[in-house]
């Protein structure tokens, strides 16, 4: 905001002594030539930003602006944009307009009584504030350290060769690479298998597993009855279909006598 | 609860490692164990404290927390990569601290404001970086895009939330404006900052 | 030369925030003042073992300095980006699928039902996954080994037991759903799967 006290101005500028007469009685820093003026031009952001910097250079109140000279000087400034720089011009042309309206407004006599009567000004001053406040948060917002020009975040890479990433699989996965195995039609029927005889083959796994550790179990170190029937018969049937497959051999001695179980045993060829 | 000096290790490591800031919840995940939100947070500011000697640092932003190098490292930063990084332009700056302070906002809203038509490519440019998104459409003919800015915005400029955006200068004043001539224009406004010239310096 | 911990703070920094692994002469263009590659890789040393607690290590591969995170930590990621994980090719699924539910069985086995050669690479990712091992060996001449699936297969599948995975036969009653492929004709029987299941097992 503009402070009527700093100390290098006058107390209370009087716009009539800056603008008494044409240019030349203007303060030397309110002079643009007109060469500058176009790249100058570049620098302003639309007619509310020159109208910001006329006034900030000549440190009036925006909350007093002197329409007059103020209004004069705007349009010596556009007709100079207007033969420079025709695409700028319309919205400057418009604020020209405004500004003459208001100026005119405020040239007519006006009744007294009418305090209500909004000040033509008001409207003008409301946008120049807020345009302002607007370009200060902007000056604000572009002073702060912004990642990736004043800050850069940080990225270590992670090592991923070490250690591979290892898929998850579902148990529907599988059912899906079965699915596509049947679809291919290169099963035979000798592969298809019952829910059951899964369970059988599942203990013959089991059994092998274990006979891999102790290398001879007992016929009854493979059954443990507290699984239940099922199990024992699963067990059992698993067993039978080792020997069978002769994946094992399962030894005794004489009748009655235990029955050894063991991985069955090849001759080195 | 696991032994806090291997949870602050990997939390560092995860956090150094993250494109992404790591929220509370994220760095949770990192365990099996149920850390709670305070001992976190507590191991967090001592993380912060033991980088603060550092040029790079450790920031609690609006998604979270991130390692970001300090401003004072970006000179060594351009000596390795001599291509400058572009400032935006003050269309788009001026744009995005509309949108930022008033939001939501239509273009409309922003050209009135600016005074001044609003390119397409000044949205675009604030789209495509990620900084402002359409939430809505104003309910007016044509229903314009209303726009906001994002969380990822508020990442890249540092801050936890809109509240720490720097303070709109006061405009009160506009709403008392004296009727017509000159006021003697003295010292009510001592409270005012004085920067008479800091707008006129472009 | 400036001052050691201030060049190391800024080689920490650069290194961490680089993209790229830094080499040293990316390194010394961040100084304006000359440091010659001795200094410069005492520094780098001293720095890698200031890290060499932590979860974040500091490395020098062949193309420069970069820091990584140790192997160790890959768990760690994973639970923070649990959706992006790699998926086996169908050839290692099938080849899963068939020692599930066929086992014990050879490779042999598995290359009949597949119609393929099975690539020891994948009966390898699947053992070194600790998914299946290797239980015996047929009897027959070369001996192949005999293939099942292990407890921990069950755990990560979160099975209790074989039992628990999807019933063949319904597998392939979805399958006769298909319009597209030939099926044995004798669909007088709805809900029995193709296959006489009496003779399965042979």
């Amino acid at each position: 905001m503009i402070d009527a006290t700093a100390p290098e101005l006058p107390l209370s500028p009087r716009f009539a002594t800056i603008y008494g007469e044409p240019l030349t009685e203007i303060p030397v820093d309110l002079y643009i030539p007109p060469d500058a003026l176009e790249i100058l031009l570049d620098a302003f952001q639309g007619p509310l930003d020159l109208l910001l910097y006329l006034i900030r250079k000549q440190n009036l109140d925006v909350l007093d602006i002197p329409m007059a000279p103020l209004t004069r000087q705007y349009l010596e400034y556009v007709e100079l944009m207007r033969t420079k720089n025709l695409e700028l011009a319309a919205e400057y042309l418009v604020m020209a307009a405004m500004l003459i309206e208001i100026k005119s407004r405020m040239l007519l006599p006006r009744p007294p009584v009418v305090n209500e009567e909004e000040d033509p000004r008001a409207e003008l001053v409301r946008r120049l504030l807020e345009y302002e406040q607007m370009k200060k948060a902007a000056q604000q917002l572009d002073a702060m350290p912004q990642v990736g020009r004043d800050v850069f975040a940080v990225s270590v890479l992670v090592e991923r060769t070490a250690l591979e990433r290892l898929p998850d699989v579902h148990p529907r996965d599988l059912a899906e690479a079965w699915r596509s195995l049947l679809f291919r039609a290169r099963m035979t029927k000798h592969h298809r298998v019952s829910r059951e005889e899964l369970s059988v083959r599942e203990h013959m796994s089991q059994i092998l597993r274990q006979l891999k550790e102790s290398r001879v179990l007992e016929f009854t170190e493979l059954f443990d009855p507290s699984l239940g029937v099922p199990v024992l018969v699963v067990t059992f049937l698993a067993l039978l279909e080792l020997a069978r497959e002769t994946l094992i051999d399962v030894t005794q001695s004489e009748g009655f006598a235990p029955i050894y179980i063991r991985i069955a045993h090849v001759e080195p060829l | 609860m696991p032994n806090p000096a291997e949870v602050k290790r990997i939390i560092e490591a995860a956090l150094l490692s993250s494109q992404e800031p790591l929220s509370l919840a994220d760095l949770k995940r990192l365990f099996e164990e149920e850390i709670g939100p305070d001992t976190l947070r507590r191991l967090l500011d001592e993380l912060r404290e033991a980088w603060s000697e550092r040029a790079v640092e450790l920031v609690n932003t609006a998604s979270g927390w991130r390692f970001q190098t300090k401003p004072e490292f970006q000179p060594f930063v351009e000596r390795l990569n001599p291509d400058k990084r572009p400032r935006y332009s003050r269309a788009v700056m001026e744009t995005l601290s509309i949108i930022a302070y008033r939001q939501p906002v239509t273009r409309g809203d922003v050209e009135d404001i600016r005074g001044v038509a609003v390119s397409a490519q000044i949205i675009q440019a604030l789209e495509s970086r990620g900084w402002i998104d359409v939430v809505g459409n104003r309910d007016t003919p044509g229903r314009p895009a209303l726009y906001a800015t994002t969380k990822s915005f508020l990442d890249d400029l540092g801050l936890l939330s809109l509240q720490e955006l720097p303070p709109l200068e006061e405009i009160a004043r506009t709403l008392q404006l004296e009727p017509a001539t000159a006021q003697p224009a003295s010292n009510e406004s001592a409270n005012e900052p004085a920067a008479p010239s800091a707008s006129a310096s472009q």
